[in-house]
């Protein structure tokens, strides 16, 4: 046998890990610079070629000269796991009724509405926003956390569906009917029965949910202005003007940080096989 | 206080899973129902449990009607064939799971569900989680749940069908003992094997495409099969169907010679019928006889089913103990006629072999 | 078709395990080419780790491995030219009936003339000849699993087919038809077939010579017949015949078995010092209830007598459970035998030839 | 049952509400005001019968906006799918350091896209970017990535690939890991080698999965423009915009609303055309993967 497949599956790896890492390296060590090892020529070593700093570390958290992105960052946690938990309970709701009971709302069944659901993230952002300004207005909601907060849930109930949907099929419907018949109702056999059972499913969906609502920049950008910004925002508009680059860089990667952790949990999950479900 | 049910008719996408099925289920008697897969056993008891819902008929409970009592007030308790518990729970949890649903004090559901997990010989697993357990396990903290209970109504779904061979043997004894003591339970099992049926039944209902072909004691289906289904299905090996015809002082079967007419068959007119061969009235041998060709041998541990093949009629054999014959030898075969069952050409049984039996 | 031998074979996951942990114990074995073998025992007993080691998914963690004389122990599954049927049906699903069969011969690059005669013969006799065109995916379970057979056999040359417990989800209906397909294939195309399975029925009925498996030993190999007519331990005696042998427990007294008042004869007398204990291996097919002394029990024939506790219908038979002293014996007897009402005294006839001594659980020894 | 009609309500009720409410009057909105000449001068809900889809006719920088969005659209996705497919199999079994390669590859989908596209983009800079100056140590002149349109095409592509591959792996992956073992047993004992185990076996039974992988990312793709605001708002001139983004400059920064309302109609009907066709295709172009007809 010949051993090529073999090669290129490592060259295919090696070449993917150096691309994969080349803007996280690039802003790593661009966070340690000043303006000296910005201008001029291109540097990549610290100490080598650039003395390193910790000016911009100390300008995202409210330095001189800077910005301070600590509020930011909890205006984006408060939104992301408050609109996460909504959609996750909304969305398991929704979802374990679909996987148990049979629907007909006019002529649309079951997969007609879980297509409903998932079919929403096909809406556009940039078609919802005005709308949006003016749902929210009227409430004085606008510039708000809950009213960042609504529209996220609005964004996050496809994907809380879509997961959970699947992942609800492939736990027996024995178990419930079981539970049904041992006295507990629909409701008390979803909680009691299904929901301990469910710890992977509803991980992935708030793992699917944490990265889209955190990572929503649109959103943000058009329905509030000066009392909530959100990091997306924030790390944006250091990009507007002439970029500090270090500071820009700092900044990136302390919006980023939480999101590793969870790719950490994704891959855990992965190998586990509790993914499988969601793709079938 | 007995479950009655009343014309039953489900259809599930033109296609009848219940027909018209009435049956009386008493307290304290255990029902096995027989069937084929398909032949709506199933159906029957999720439509007890409450679980589907039937196009038209009735269950009752003490003469009141169940159509719009959910499954959560049914009292109803049920075994699957997959083992189904909690997979969150320990097993004395999972046991005690529907006694705290009852609102039965903690310490008495404790001690109910300790009883039962001994009862089926689990007490030194209680715990595991199912996860822990090897299949057979599973498969009795599920049944010490549904024990445990003291339901009205007990449903029990093939529930050792995906056991090993020899579990299944072992468990099927211990079932008849837990059995003894349910009182005033309704039980009902469900089962393709013949011999499962007729060993724990009290009551045995044999189900064919959805109706109830029969009901009676094991020993009444067994020896007067109303139908060719129910004789078919309640026999391992099924019972040889065979037309044929009474003339006279004999019995025509195709492909055998003319047989005496037994006793039991004098009084019916001469013409044709369907004549029932029961696999162990029929002997092989190497004497005189029809021969016939083997087909196939099945042994089945301490019989052997010999396949032959009659001048183009299939037929099987039963003989006690294993025997060393092979596909393709030739044999001779004789018939028992004290032993032909005889139905009309519509399948429905005229006589029965006189039993003498018992 | 090849003779495959396992030379001191044995496998542990854990290196360094204790080896009465082991998953399998070592292990010598020839299965002779074109025979049928039946791998039987209890889940857990090793049985599939042993098909493993022979398909090549697990290299044993020790002894040697040879096909036809040839050492394939770490040869991988794609080099040992072997077949396989799994529980659940395999076939390649983007491909119809015809390039199934053929997939085998492709892979090992036979000329397509070859092939489609090969392919035609062996749908021929699997009984697929007119579907070859349709796709595999739309067969049903049991056809499945004759195409998954069907790979296997058009290989000329295949050293062993494997099935590990095919019948599984097949309908019960229809698993009559497609075990006697099997059988039909293989008396054809007599290949070395060792076949798994934990149901004994399918054992007997498949394979011309079983192998009972137990706690990752081999514990007895024989046809049926010896396997229920003498099997070597208690355990085969209890894992093979429904209902199982039943097993009295005894001294040893002039060469018969103290039971009780019971001096039960046995076959022939196990070459161990009187007052040693043996137990008496007896089927419950081969004992006689004594039907009011109308068939006085002669010579060759122990009397035994006993409370009948419990009657079983199954229907052609009934088993009637017998108390003797403490100890409970099964009886099997045809339907038209009369049993006496359950709780009264009955009298057992205990053929001698069929009372076998087993002492420590192992068939003695025939002691002269 | 009565009873059991009541919970099935009590499931579903909640969140399919939540959903038509918020999805519902947008919808609305925008229909009605597609039909409107609002805009900043003069704010009102009038009746310009149809103007707007008039204008929007003729307005060539929408309709090659669509046509941008088609070719980067369809072109990350079906790189992404190649390579996501690949890497999926490469992490798949057995490969020294199997884990942590898997975490890597599934970072930058977990990253912000605005703050990623803020670093790409310095990445790119013309002169003190490292990609040009990595480039020029190999013998390559400095390329005008974000300001010559076919180098910005490559570079917004670049991103995009970079970003959502990953996802693609990561659904790949998932179903990789969830096939059962014996079709591969089957195909090692009839001999196959990784190829023809590869088109025989693994394919096609990832083919529902591919299905589900690439019809997702279309539809996210499809909406790309925060990537474009950052990286290269469009230009030069207007060779990178897509809808999402010329919406966002007729609708927001020159608040035309009653035209982008038009324009936003038209984007979604043109999408949903779109993409239900294209999920028709892909259906059906890998059912016969599965199943021959």
């Amino acid at each position: 046998m010949s051993r090529w497949p073999r090669r290129a599956q490592y060259l295919l790896l090696i070449v993917w890990a150096v691309f994969t890492a080349m803007p996280f390296l690039w802003a790593i060590t661009t966070s340690f610079k000043d303006v000296n090892a910005v201008q001029g020529h291109v540097t990549y070593v610290p100490w080598l070629e650039f003395e390193p700093t910790l000016e911009a570390w100390r300008q995202i958290f409210g330095g001189a000269g800077g910005v301070n992105l600590v509020g930011p960052f909890v205006n984006s946690l408060i939104i992301t796991v408050c609109a996460s938990a909504i959609a996750i309970v909304l969305g398991a709701l929704a979802a374990y009724g679909l996987s148990r009971f049979r629907y007909r709302i006019g002529p649309a069944k079951n997969k007609d509405i879980v297509f409903f659901f998932v079919s929403q993230r096909i809406m556009p952002p940039v078609v919802l926003v005005i709308p949006f300004f003016f749902l929210l207005q009227m409430p004085g909601l606008l510039d708000t956390r809950l009213g960042l907060i609504i529209v996220t849930v609005a964004l996050l109930l496809p994907i809380a569906v879509w997961v959970m949907v699947d992942f609800f099929d492939n736990i027996p419907r024995e178990i419930d009917e079981m539970a049904m018949l041992e006295g507990c109702t629909p409701m008390q056999a979803f909680l009691r029965a299904i929901v301990p059972n469910s710890a992977p499913g509803l991980t992935v969906a708030a793992m699917f949910c944490a990265v889209f609502g955190w990572n929503d920049f649109f959103f943000a950008f058009r329905l509030t202005f000066t009392q909530v910004q959100t990091l997306p925002q924030a790390v944006v508009a250091l990009n507007s003007s002439i970029p500090p680059w270090w500071t820009l860089s700092a900044a990136a990667l302390f919006g980023i940080i939480p999101l590793l952790v969870l790719a950490v949990l994704v891959e855990r999950y992965l190998s586990k096989g509790n993914l499988a479900g969601a793709v079938r | 206080m007995s479950v009655v049910a009343q014309s039953l008719t489900s259809w599930v996408d033109g296609e009848a899973h219940l027909d018209d099925v009435t049956l009386t289920l008493e307290p304290g008697r255990i029902h096995t129902v027989l069937g084929r897969t398909g032949a709506g056993k199933t159906s029957l008891l999720r439509v007890l449990a409450g679980l589907s819902d039937v196009d038209s008929g009735d269950v009752l409970l003490d003469g009141r009607s169940l159509r719009e009592v959910p499954p959560w007030r049914r009292e109803t308790a049920m075994v699957y064939q997959q083992f189904i518990n909690y997979p969150h729970l320990t097993a004395l949890e999972n046991v005690m799971f529907p006694l705290r649903r009852a609102k039965v004090p903690a310490a008495e559901a404790q001690r109910r569900a300790k009883e039962a997990l001994e009862q089926v010989g689990l007490t030194h697993l209680s715990d595991r989680r199912p996860g822990a357990l090897s299949g057979g396990q599973q498969q009795r903290v599920a049944i010490a749940r549904a024990l445990a209970r003291r339901a009205r109504i007990l449903l029990l779904d093939e529930p050792l069908v995906n056991l090993d061979f020899k579990l299944r043997e072992q468990l099927r004894e211990e079932l008849r003992g837990l059995f003894s003591g349910v009182g005033e339970t309704v039980v009902v099992y469900t089962t393709t094997e013949p011999a499962e049926a007729l060993m724990l039944g009290d009551e045995v209902i044999v189900m064919h495409e959805g109706r109830v072909a029969q009901v009676g004691s094991p020993a009444v289906i067994f020896e007067t099969p109303a139908t060719t289904a129910v004789a078919r299905v309640v026999n391992d090996p099924p019972m040889n169907v065979i037309p044929g015809t009474l003339q006279g002082e004999h019995v025509a079967v195709r492909g055998l010679d003319l047989l005496p007419r037994a006793s039991h068959l004098a009084g019916f007119a001469d013409g044709p019928y369907l004549v029932g061969i029961p696999a162990p009235s029929l002997t092989f041998g190497t004497g005189p006889g029809v021969l016939a060709t083997i087909t196939f041998v099945e042994i089945s541990g301490s019989e052997t089913f010999v396949h032959v093949d009659l001048q183009g009629t299939e037929l099987v054999v039963r003989a006690e103990g294993i025997h060393d014959v092979s596909t393709g030898d030739r044999v001779s075969m004789t018939v028992d006629p004290s032993r032909l069952f005889l139905f009309t050409e519509d399948g429905t049984l005229a006589a029965a072999p006189p039993h003498g039996r018992s | 078709m090849a003779t495959l031998t396992l030379e001191n074979v044995a496998q542990t996951y854990n290196p360094g395990e204790d080896p009465d942990r082991w998953a399998l114990k070592p292990l010598e074995l020839t299965l002779e080419s074109g025979r049928t073998y039946a791998l039987v025992g209890p889940s857990g007993c090793g049985k599939t780790t042993l098909l493993n080691i022979l398909s090549g998914l697990v290299t044993p963690s020790h002894g040697r491995v040879t096909f036809d004389g040839v050492d394939v122990t770490s040869t991988p599954t794609r080099l040992r030219n072997i077949a396989q049927v799994f529980q659940f049906p395999v076939i390649y699903r983007s491909m119809t009936v015809r390039d199934n069969l053929a997939f085998p011969l492709e892979c090992r690059g036979w000329p397509r003339s070859r092939i489609e005669e090969r392919v035609r013969a062996v749908a021929e006799a699997l009984g697929l000849a007119d579907g070859l065109d349709v796709p595999a995916s739309r067969l049903s379970a049991d056809e499945k699993q004759l195409i998954s057979l069907g790979r296997g056999l058009v290989r000329d040359d295949v050293a062993a087919v494997l099935m590990d417990e095919p019948l599984t989800v097949i309908d019960p209906q229809l698993k009559l038809s497609l075990r006697r397909k099997i059988r039909q294939l293989s008396d054809e195309f007599a290949p070395t077939v060792i076949y798994v399975t934990h149901d004994q029925y399918e054992a007997m009925t498949f394979a011309q010579e079983l192998l009972v498996m137990s706690e990752g030993r081999l514990i007895q190999r024989g046809t049926p017949e010896q396997l229920f007519e003498s099997p070597s331990s208690t355990f085969v005696g209890w894992f093979v015949g429904s209902p199982s042998m039943n097993f009295l427990r005894g001294t040893l007294e002039r060469g018969a078995a103290r039971v009780g008042e019971h001096l039960i004869d046995l076959a022939w007398s196990p070459p161990v010092p009187h007052g040693s204990e043996v137990t008496v291996g007896i089927r419950p097919e081969y004992i006689r209830i004594v039907d009011g002394g109308s068939h006085p029990g002669d010579a060759s024939e122990t009397s035994v007598h006993g409370r009948l506790v419990a009657v079983q219908d199954h229907g052609e038979s009934r088993v009637c459970e017998i108390q003797v002293r403490e100890q409970q014996v099964a009886v099997k007897v045809r339907r038209e035998v009369h049993v006496p009402k359950v709780g009264s005294f009955v009298d057992l006839g205990l053929p001698r030839s069929k009372c076998l001594p087993y002492v420590e659980g192992r068939l003695a020894t025939c002691g002269d | 049952m009565t009873a059991l009609r009541r919970y099935k309500v009590l499931f579903l009720a909640p969140g399919l509400l939540t959903l038509f409410l918020i999805i519902i009057f947008p919808l609305l909105f925008t229909v009605r005001v597609a039909f409107s000449s609002w805009n900043v001068a003069s704010p009102q809900m009038d009746w310009n019968a149809g103007a707007n889809f008039v204008r929007m006719v003729h307005d060539g920088r929408f309709w090659s906006s669509v046509l941008h969005l088609v070719v980067l659209a369809g072109g990350t996705v079906l790189v992404e799918y190649v390579i996501g497919f690949a890497l999926a199999l490469a992490v798949w079994r057995e490969v020294r350091g199997r884990r942590l390669l898997r975490v890597l590859f599934l970072v930058p989908m977990m990253t912000t896209p605005v703050v990623m596209a803020a670093v790409w983009q310095m990445m790119f800079h013309e002169s003190l970017g490292p990609v040009n100056d990595l480039l020029g140590r190999i013998g390559i002149a400095p390329v005008p990535w974000l300001t010559s349109p076919g180098p910005a095409y490559v570079a917004l592509m670049t991103v995009e690939i970079w970003q959502w591959t990953p996802f693609m792996m990561l659904l790949m992956l998932a179903g990789l890991l969830s096939l059962p073992r014996e079709p591969f047993m089957a195909a090692a004992i009839d001999g196959a080698g990784p190829l023809r185990t590869f088109r025989r076996v693994t394919f096609p039974l990832l083919a529902p999965v591919s299905v589900t992988a690439l019809i997702i990312r279309l539809i996210e793709a499809s909406k790309m423009s925060d990537t474009v605001y950052v990286l290269t708002s469009g230009g030069p001139g207007s060779a990178t915009e897509t809808p999402g983004y010329y919406l966002y400059i007729r609708g927001l920064k020159e608040q035309q609303t009653g035209y982008a309302g038009s324009l936003s109609l038209t984007y979604l009907v043109l999408m949903i055309v779109a993409l239900t066709i294209i999920s028709a295709l892909l259906v059906r172009a890998f059912r016969s993967q599965e199943e021959l007809r």
